[in-house]
Parts: C-alpha cells; structure tokens; sequence
C-alpha cells in the first residue's frame, strides 16, 4: 500500500495552472527524487503534500487520511509529514536546542524535559549534538539546515519532504547536509526530495520524476531516467544530446 | 534682567514632587505594558485575525492616532460619564494612555510582522502549529525584536506626552510643578526643575527599554 | 450671558482651527529648515557639533513639549526678551520639530546602502558631492512618507500651545465649553475638526509608502 | 517706571480670565466679555490708553506679569500673605464669595462635612488655597487645570462637591445644568484686587485713584449690577 | 617602471590584522588576478588601492604619486584609479547615461554635452548604447554591471579595480560581463582584479596572486600558478590533490 497517494491533482494561481493533474505513489521506505526546470511546480507540489497551498482538484491521502484543508486534517496531515526549506527557516530567536524542542512542546505537549532529551537525540543524529545552545546565526548554513532536518526528525513523521534543501548553500557545505539525507534514507525514512544534485538523486533515490510544465513527464528507476532518457525535454534538462 | 533665580522652595517642596515622579512612573509603568499588549492583540488581528475585527480596529487605530491626546482625555474623562461610565482620574489618565499607546504600538508591530520572512511561518505551519501558535511562539518575539527601538522611542514618547493628564486633576509631575508654582509664584524654577526631571526620566526609560530588550531577544551573532 | 447655538459653536471652532493650520505650517517649515540643519551638524559635522546637535536632540526629545512651550514663552520673557505668545509658540514648536525631524531624516540617510558612498568616493566625489547627488537625492524618496507621517504630531503639538494663552482650536474648545457646558458637543466637534486635519496626512503618508515600497521591489 | 511706560506706548495691556464667568468669558463672537473686562475697559479709559485684553488661566497670570507681557492682572485674583511677596496688589475692586457647592441632595453644612468627600478646585485659585487650610485631612481635593476642568467635573459628576465663587456658581446655574451647584456653607470673602509688579508706587497710586473714583461716581456699582446682579457690598 | 607599487602594505581592524604585509608592483597594461579563500583580504587590498579604507604600515604608490588620506590626494588617486563592485552599487535615481555623466560633470566639471557624449561612447563600448535612458531597476544584473564599468571608464582612469564583479549574476549572465573584461584587457588596460572564475584568471591575465591569511603566498604566471601550486594550501584552494 503507498503511503502518500496523490492522485490526479490539479493546481491554479488565478489563471496559472501550475500543476496539470499530477499523479506519483510514493511507498514506505521509498525515497523519491523530483527534478525539472524552474518553474515546473515541483515546489508547489511539494507544498501542496503538506497543505500549504490548497489542491484545485484530485486528492492527495497520506498514511490512508484524506487530506482535508481545515485546520484538524491540517494538523494531523502535517504531524505526519515534515518539510524542510531552501532557506531553512530557523527561528531566529531560538537556539538550534530550542527550535527542535518547540514544535514537541506547544503542538505535542511534550513537557520540556522530554522535548529537550529528544531535542539533543536528533541533534546528535544529525551531527550538532554539540551546538545546542548556539543560535542560528552563528551556525554555517550547512550546520543550520542540519537543525532544520533535526527539527522536522523531532516531530517523529512518516515522511520527509525537501524543497531544494542544499541549493541556498555554499559548495563545501552540501556534502554535508546530503550525508545526513543518504543516513535518513539508510534508516528507512520515506522522503520526496526536490533537488538539482543529479549524482545524489542516481545514488540515493529509489526513483526519480521529472516534472515539466505542471506534469509529469517521465517516472522511473534513476537508472532508467538519467540512462534512457525516453522525452527530448528530460535530455535537454540533463544536457545530454 | 531683574528677575532673582530662587530655589529655596525646592526642599519643602519634596514631597509634593517626589508623589509626582510617583504616579507619572505609575502611568507610564501600566500605560507601556498594558498598551503594548493591547497593540500586539490589534496587531494579531490586522495580520491573521477575524475578517469582521478588522475593520474596527482599523478605525480605533485612526482614530486615536490623528486626534490630539488631550482630546483623547478630555473624552474619557468629561464625556464617557454620560454614558454612565465613570471613573477616578487616575484610572482614566491610565486607559487613556493604555488607549493611545496602544493604536500606536500596533502600527509599529504590524510592521514588525510584516518584516517577517514568510517562511518563518510556514516553517511554523509546517511542523503542524496552529496560525495563532506560530505567530505567538514563531512570529511576534523576532517581530518585536526587530521593531523594538521604535517601540521603546513611543513609550517616550507617550510619557512625556502624559505631562497633559494634570488637566483632569490626576496628581502627575506636570500637576505637581502647577501646584507649587500656583503657591509660591516661581514659576520657571518650578518648570526647570520639572523639566530637568522629565529629562532625567526620558533617559532613564530608555536605559531600561535598551537593557530590557537586551533580556528579552537573544544577541545576535556578530560576524 | 450670550448663548451659543450649534453654528456659533461649529464656527468659533473652525475661525481657532485657522490658527491651528498657520501655526503647523510654520513650525513644519521653520522646523524642517532647522531640521535640516541639524541633520548636516549630526552627520558631517566636526566631533564637537556632532555632540552638540546630539544633545540638543536628546533635549527636545526627552522633555515634555509643555515644559518646553512653557519656558520658552516665560523663560524668554525673563531675559527680557518680549516675545508674543504666537511667536514663542512658533519658535518651541519649531525647535521642537525640528529635533524629531533631523533624527527621522538621519535614519533615512542611514539607510542608504554603504556601496553607494563607496562607489561615488572611488569616482572622486567629496562629502558635500556625495551627499548632493548621490546620497539625498536617494534619502529624499525615503523621507518622504516618514516626514508626512510626522506632520501629523506637529497638528497635534499645536493643542499644547493653548498652555501660553494661544487660541487655537483646543484652547478654543475648552474656552467655548466653559461659555456652553457642552463639553461632548464640543470635545467631539474640536476631535472631529483635527482628524479631518490629520487622517488626510496619515493616509496619503500611508499611500506613498505603500508606493515606494512597490518601486523598491520591482528589481 | 510701569506708569510712563503705559503712557509712551499708549496702550495698557491687561490679563483678564477667559474660564471665569461672570468675571471673563467669551460672547458668541468669542471677544471676552465679563466684570474683569469692563474693569480692564474702564481702567484703560481713565489711563488715557488703549487697553489690551490678554486672556490668561488661573496657572499662568503671575508668570505674565512677572515677565512683563501685562502691565496689570484684572483676573478674580484674591490676596493672601505669600502672593504679596512677590507682587502687590491695589484696592479691592470686586466681591467675592467662594463657597462650597453640591446638589441639594448632598448633606453638607460645614468644612467638617465633608470629611470623606472628594471636592474639586481650580488649582492655585484662592478657593484651592483657603479650604486647603479648613477641611479635615480626610477630604480629596482635586485640582483641575483651570476653571473649565472644575466645572466639567462637576457637571460630569466626577466630582460631587466643589469650591468656586458663589458668582461663578450662580453663573453655573443660569444655564440650566443638568446638576445644580447650590451654596453649602462659605469659605471665605476675599475681594479681587488687581495685581502688578512690585516697587511701581506711581501705577499703585493711579490705578487705586481710579478704583475709589469708580466706587464713588457709580461706575463700579454699575458693572457689579451689570454682571453679579447685586449692589457693590458696603465693605468695599 | 611599475604602475601600482604596494609595498610591505599592513592594515589592522582592531586587533584583527588583514593584510600582514603585502607587496605587489603591477605593471602598465598588466591583468593582475587575486584569488584566495573567503577572508584571506583580498577585497580589503583593493579598497586599500582604491582609498576607501586607510593602511596602517607600508606604502601604495600609483603613477609615482604617494597614497596620503587628505581629500585633495585621495581625489587625484581616485581619478586615477577607477573600481568596480560586487554589488554594482549604480545609483538608483539616475538612468544608466546618468550614472556614466555624474562624476564627469560633478568631479572634473565636463560640460553636460561633452559628458553625454561621453557617457554614450561608454555605455557602447560595454554594448549598452541603447540603454542610455533606462533606470537600473529596469536592467538585468549583467547589464547593471556593465554601466557600472563604462561608468568607470568615463573619468579615464589609468587602472581599473574589479572585486568580484560577477560573483552576485546569475550564471548565464557572467559571460557578458567577462566579455567586457576581456576587451579592455587586449585594449590594454591596467587591471586588478579578484575573481572565482579560475577559467577565466588562467586565460586573460597576465600574472596570479594567490593571498593566503593576509598574505600574498603564491604569486606567478597564470600557467605556473594554476598547473604548478607549490604550496599545499593553493592546491587545497584548486581543488587539487
Ligand atoms: N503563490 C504563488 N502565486 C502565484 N504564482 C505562483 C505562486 N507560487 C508559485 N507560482 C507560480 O507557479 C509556477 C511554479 O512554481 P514552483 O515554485 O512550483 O516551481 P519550481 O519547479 O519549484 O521552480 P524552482 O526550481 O525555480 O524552485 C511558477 O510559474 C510560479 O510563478
Ligand atoms: N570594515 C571591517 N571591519 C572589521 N573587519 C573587517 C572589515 N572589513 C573586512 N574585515 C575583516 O577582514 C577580513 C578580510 O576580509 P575581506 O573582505 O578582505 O576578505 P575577502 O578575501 O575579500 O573575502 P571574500 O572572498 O569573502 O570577499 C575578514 O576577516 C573580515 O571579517
Ligand atoms: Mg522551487
Ligand atoms: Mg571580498
């Protein structure tokens, strides 16, 4: 059974229909790769997985709830998937320790103990254990999606979803944030991730879809997409003649 | 000039001044926290609040910033009676300052919010927070931050703009200097000291809005 | 005793609300040329007028406009100097706005990006060059809506004048009210009269900010 | 001196009140009218000098006259031990009774009274002086700005009882209010007198010639009818 | 004879010292590139050069004229030493002609028309004749670069300093930028540039200065730098093993 079911969605921004009827299952344990042009919806498709857009029409199910926007499915929705930004999103008057303990503490209840324990476990997990009490500004950018990762792992969800989440970072601070992905992956974790790191989506991910203009366009094992690009347009975007 | 400087009244004067210290700090010590949380409440409604809230507090903001404070006290205290609502002058010195602060500090806020990287709620939306529960824990402290030295210049600002409430008989500094010049007939030694007074307070207040703000948001990293 | 009907009311109030409009344009004007002033001394100016119009800054801002009205009207008086209460109104209203504007245009001119000094110093321009067509030409557009936004407090300043005998519209409403134990009537006329002097200000600073702020964004 | 002054510039200038009816307010064309001001009048006629009328509050006549913007202060200003050090006064000119007033309903006969109660005052008039001396210590007493306050908080009801001219009260009372200030008991009969700088004995001496030749022709019995209804008292 | 002599150049920001002694002689049409990690001074260096900062020991003498920080020497180096930015920092409330005739008719009181002419000659040399009246907002990043050039070139200085001129374009539009750089070089212009583009260091410039914490730590022939890095640090910073 998939875990995330999205089926025949549709999208528009006033007469801009950005997503034409998308369709992808995406399986426990899967993790899946969308790339495409700027501009092809994979952030909105993305957003709307988590409702922060609302779908025009089609239905998106994850872990067999149909996804509904009021703010009961929205939370239930959203305490099942997590999402981690380009731009992180810290919370800038918090420590790394503090932003992954308060989602726990005002959405969960977590008493404070409980949430910080969790807090310095998936800090550890992802390598900062040792910056707990640093705010976000005096972490790299690499060190900073990190806790953005910890942060999302700390609502405890049944899958991840990355919007470009090593674009806004400078070149020797992606490896980083890419191992602690491929780590998640290794452990099971279900993740959608956008990206441009064409290496990680052939070695990491299970699949890969290429949207283009609102659809999408070719599915398939990376082997097959980035090996056997079947469309003239999936050959152009990988620079293959 | 003929005039004789005299301020051998000052020491039996004392009391009289140190009451008005008294409640001019009493006003604006209630006036700043009780109108900053009147402008965060008015600032929640004009970004996320209930469509029907909004308009109404758009027209109390309006309305208290393009008329005179004077004329805002005059109000509650000479004609809300007869309404039949009535109350000590201190008390209506106070809500109108709560009051005037308040439109004041929404505007300064709302900016502050608006400042606000959409992300930052989104981030909060997306790790399941309720709208309120990201503005309150996500939004307001880093807002508040940002907007705080305007914040701080306001509550100056509206205690040295409290000077008027000795016009409905509230027993303020201003009121103090009128009640002894009104005995002793020295006028501009009177209206120096108190000035010199408002001065030392004006500076003081602003020490501790800065050492204030220092306590509540986090020092950001200087790079 | 006379009596006073509605129109007697309405009327005296807006023949007062005449000097309200006179006094906020003088104390706007004179307040900005002093203003202006200060600004240079604050930002360009040798250590000791930096200092100096630092203090005086703090000064009007940290005291009451009353007690400023107040010593001005009598304390001038005291040295002899005979001033009218027009004139020493207009000299504390605008010393006094002119101290709120030169901090609000300081942080305007502030807020011009450093690589804009830059760049014009390593074309060869000096101080008085940068700051003529580089910087406040820039400034200017920036001041704009916060100036407009300030007119506003001096409208409202004008009321304190009523403290050195000048009848204007507040002293004109309390002096009506006494003549006609209407406070309501006329606190609520005399309210009115000043937010149809002031919302048109708040609004159109509001509108150019809004439009400012769009041009800023366009790139 | 202050006298020759008046005499080269021609023109005397007088502080009179404008929130003190029937002594000084305004008429409908908001020129101040009222006992003061015929005085004021009545004494630039006699100067030989044009007068010129400068309203003022209780709070800020002694400061005109100490920096010289008034020659004279024609104010309701009464006389007492500490104002006479800083500026003098001539004869008495008007009567004045003030007096502690409430609503019938209000039980009070005495300065004991009204223990408990809080009365309202204009700050620094001789009213505020004088029951600052008589009431118990448990009586608030609240001070307005001017005139204009003390009226309104009584009218508003923020205050029940307060202290004014019997005059002022009675002026009060002609425009029908909604509440109805009525005579407790009297504080004190303090006259006005008219204030000026200290050391002009030239401008006393001419300004009190002119008082006892008002109170002998008739012209000040005029206006004491004209403006308080009631012959001038024998004591003046 | 050198052009721009730096000799044994020190500059402290409080106890941080930023260049610990510096010495470069570039010589009449030479292309000079600097390259480094982030913070090892190089932008510091230029605004040295170019006066926007002051040096605490040692010497900068350009066009046998000694560096002193009063306004009459500071404005005779500056005609002499035009520099560009980042950052572009055009000014914004004029068109770009605006931009190039500013200074002519300010600094050197050209008359409005001869700075027109000018300004157009400039603007066309760089390829934006046609653009004389647009507003920088209305430009591409790249084409903001390039008025900030001929904007430069307007005061004729003999030496142009570039920091990192195209490092905040988008990557397709770099080339034309560079194209610009490229053509004043062959025209023979003095230029110091610092730069990434380590392709584009390795075929226009005439001599590589690699800085290294303050330092100038390996300085050579374009060829001998790139192919050869003596030092493990500039082999680290190549990316070379
Ligand atoms: N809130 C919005 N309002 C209007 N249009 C929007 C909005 N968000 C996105 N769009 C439009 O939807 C289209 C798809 O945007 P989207 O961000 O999903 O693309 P993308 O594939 O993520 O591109 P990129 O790789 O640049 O991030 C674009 O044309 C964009 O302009
Ligand atoms: N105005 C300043 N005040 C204090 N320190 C400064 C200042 N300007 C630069 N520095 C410091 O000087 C050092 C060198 O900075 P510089 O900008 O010259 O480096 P850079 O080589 O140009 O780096 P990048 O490649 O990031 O531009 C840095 O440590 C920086 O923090
Ligand atoms: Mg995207
Ligand atoms: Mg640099």
């Amino acid at each position: 059974m998939s875990l995330i079911a999205i089926t025949e969605v549709k999208k528009r921004f006033g007469d801009n229909e950005v997503l034409k009827g998308i369709s992808i299952d995406v399986a426990p344990g899967e993790v899946v790769a969308i790339i495409g042009k700027s501009g092809s919806g994979k952030s909105t498709l993305l957003r709307c997985i988590n409702g922060l857009e609302t779908i025009d029409e089609g239905s998106i199910v994850v872990a067999g709830a149909q996804f509904l926007p009021d703010e009961v499915h929205l939370k239930a929705l959203r305490l099942k998937v997590g999402m981690i930004f380009q731009q992180f999103n810290l919370f800038p008057h918090l420590t790394a320790g503090g932003n992954v303990m308060l989602s726990q503490m005002v959405v969960k209840k977590t008493p404070k103990k409980d949430a910080e324990a969790v807090a310095r476990k998936m800090l550890d997990r992802v390598g900062l254990a040792h910056k707990f009490d640093a705010l976000p500004d005096e972490l790299s950018g690499g060190q900073q999606q990190r806790v953005a990762i910890a942060r999302a792992l700390a609502m405890q969800p049944i899958a991840l979803l990355c919007d470009e989440i090593t674009s806004a970072l400078d070149p020797e601070l992606v490896a980083e944030v890419l191992a602690v992905v491929k780590e998640l992956a290794a452990e099971g974790m279900t993740l959608v991730m956008v990206t441009h790191e064409m290496r990680f989506a052939r070695d990491v991910c299970s699949r890969v879809v290429f949207m283009h203009q609102g659809r999408v366009h070719e599915i398939g094992a990376p082997e097959d997409v980035f090996s056997n690009p079947r469309t003239p347009e999936l050959r152009q975007f990988l620079g293959v003649q | 000039m003929t005039y004789q400087f005299d301020f051998s009244w000052l020491i039996g004067s004392l009391p009289v001044l140190l009451k008005g210290i008294r409640i001019t700090a009493q006003l604006i010590l209630i006036g700043a926290v009780f109108g900053v949380a009147l402008g965060i409440a008015c600032a929640w409604v004009r970004a996320l609040g209930p469509k029907w809230l909004k308009p109404v507090v758009a027209t109390y903001v309006e309305l208290i910033r393009n008329t005179p404070f004077l004329i805002q006290l005059f109000f509650i205290f000479f004609g809300l009676p007869s309404l039949g609502i009535r109350m000590s002058e201190l008390t209506a010195a106070n809500l109108a300052m709560i009051v005037n602060l308040g439109a004041y500090s929404c505007e300064i806020i709302r900016a502050g919010i608006q400042a606000t990287p959409r992300g930052q709620f989104e981030a909060g939306a997306s790790l399941a927070m309720t709208p309120f529960q990201a503005f309150w824990h996500v939004v307001l402290v880093p807002a508040l931050q940002r907007i705080w030295p305007a914040l701080s210049s306001q509550i100056v600002i509206v205690m040295l703009g409290s000077a008027v409430v000795s016009q409905i008989a509230a027993e303020d500094l201003t009121f103090a200097a009128n009640f002894i010049q009104s005995r002793n007939f020295r006028a501009f030694e009177t209206y120096i000291v108190s000035t010199l007074i408002y001065l030392a307070l004006a500076i003081l207040l602003r020490q501790l809005l800065a050492g204030l703000g220092g306590m509540l948001f986090p020092r950001k990293a200087s790079r | 005793m006379t009596e006073f009907s509605f129109w007697d009311i309405l009327r005296n109030l807006l023949l007062a609300a005449r000097w309200t409009v006179v006094l906020s344009l003088v104390s706007f004007i004179g307040g900005g040329i002093v203003g202006a002033a200060l600004l240079f001394l604050r930002i360009g100016g040798r250590r000791g007028m930096q200092f100096l119009s630092r203090g005086y800054i703090q000064l009007f801002q940290g005291t009451p406009l009353l007690m400023q009205l107040f010593l001005a009207f009598f304390g001038l008086g005291l040295f002899g100097i005979d001033v009218p209460a027009w004139l020493a109104a207009c000299v504390a209203l605008i010393l006094w706005t002119a101290a709120f504007l030169a901090e609000i245009w300081r942080g305007c001119v502030e807020s011009i990006a450093k690589g804009q000094w830059e760049a014009s110093a390593s074309l060869g321009m000096g101080y008085l060059q940068q700051m003529r067509y580089v910087i406040l030409p820039q400034a200017l557009k920036v001041a704009v809506p916060p100036t407009v936004g300030f007119s506003v407090q001096v409208v409202k300043g004008t009321a304190l004048t009523s403290i050195i005998g000048f009848v204007e519209l507040s002293k004109a409403g309390s002096i009506v009210t006494n003549a006609t134990f209407q406070p309501f009537t006329v606190y609520g006329l005399v309210a009115l009269i000043y937010f149809a002097l002031c919302w048109p200000l708040s609004k159109s600073s509001q509108l150019l900010e809004r439009k400012l702020n769009v041009a800023h964004r366009n790139h | 001196d202050a006298l020759s002054d008046i005499a080269a510039r021609g023109t005397v200038r007088i502080a009179v009140p404008q929130d003190f009816p029937p002594f000084g307010s305004v008429g409908a064309d908001m020129t101040p009218q009222g006992y003061d001001v015929d005085i004021a009048n009545l004494i630039g006629e006699k100067l030989g000098a044009t007068v010129e009328i400068v309203p003022v509050t209780s709070a800020n006549r002694i400061p005109y006259l100490q920096t010289n913007k008034v020659d004279l202060v024609i104010s309701s200003l009464g006389k007492n031990p500490d104002r006479e050090k800083v500026i003098d006064f001539s004869e008495a000119y008007a009567p004045f009774y003030n007096g502690v007033f409430a609503p019938a309903d209000v039980a009070v006969a005495k300065a004991e009274d009204l223990a408990g109660k809080t009365v309202g005052v204009t700050r620094g008039a001789i009213e505020d002086l004088e029951l600052t001396k008589v009431v118990p210590a448990s009586v608030e007493i609240k001070r307005y700005e001017d005139n204009n306050g003390t009226i309104s908080a009584f009218l508003s009801g923020q205050v029940e009882v307060i202290a004014t001219g019997n005059v002022v009260a009675a002026a009060i009372l002609e425009k029908n209010p909604p509440k109805r200030p009525e005579l407790k008991f009297l504080i004190k009969n303090s006259p006005c007198y008219i204030g000026m700088n200290k050391e002009q004995p030239a401008l006393m001496a001419k300004i009190n010639g002119i008082i006892a030749a008002a109170r002998s022709d008739g012209a000040l019995n005029a206006i004491s009818q004209k403006w308080l209804k009631v012959d001038l008292p024998a004591e003046l």
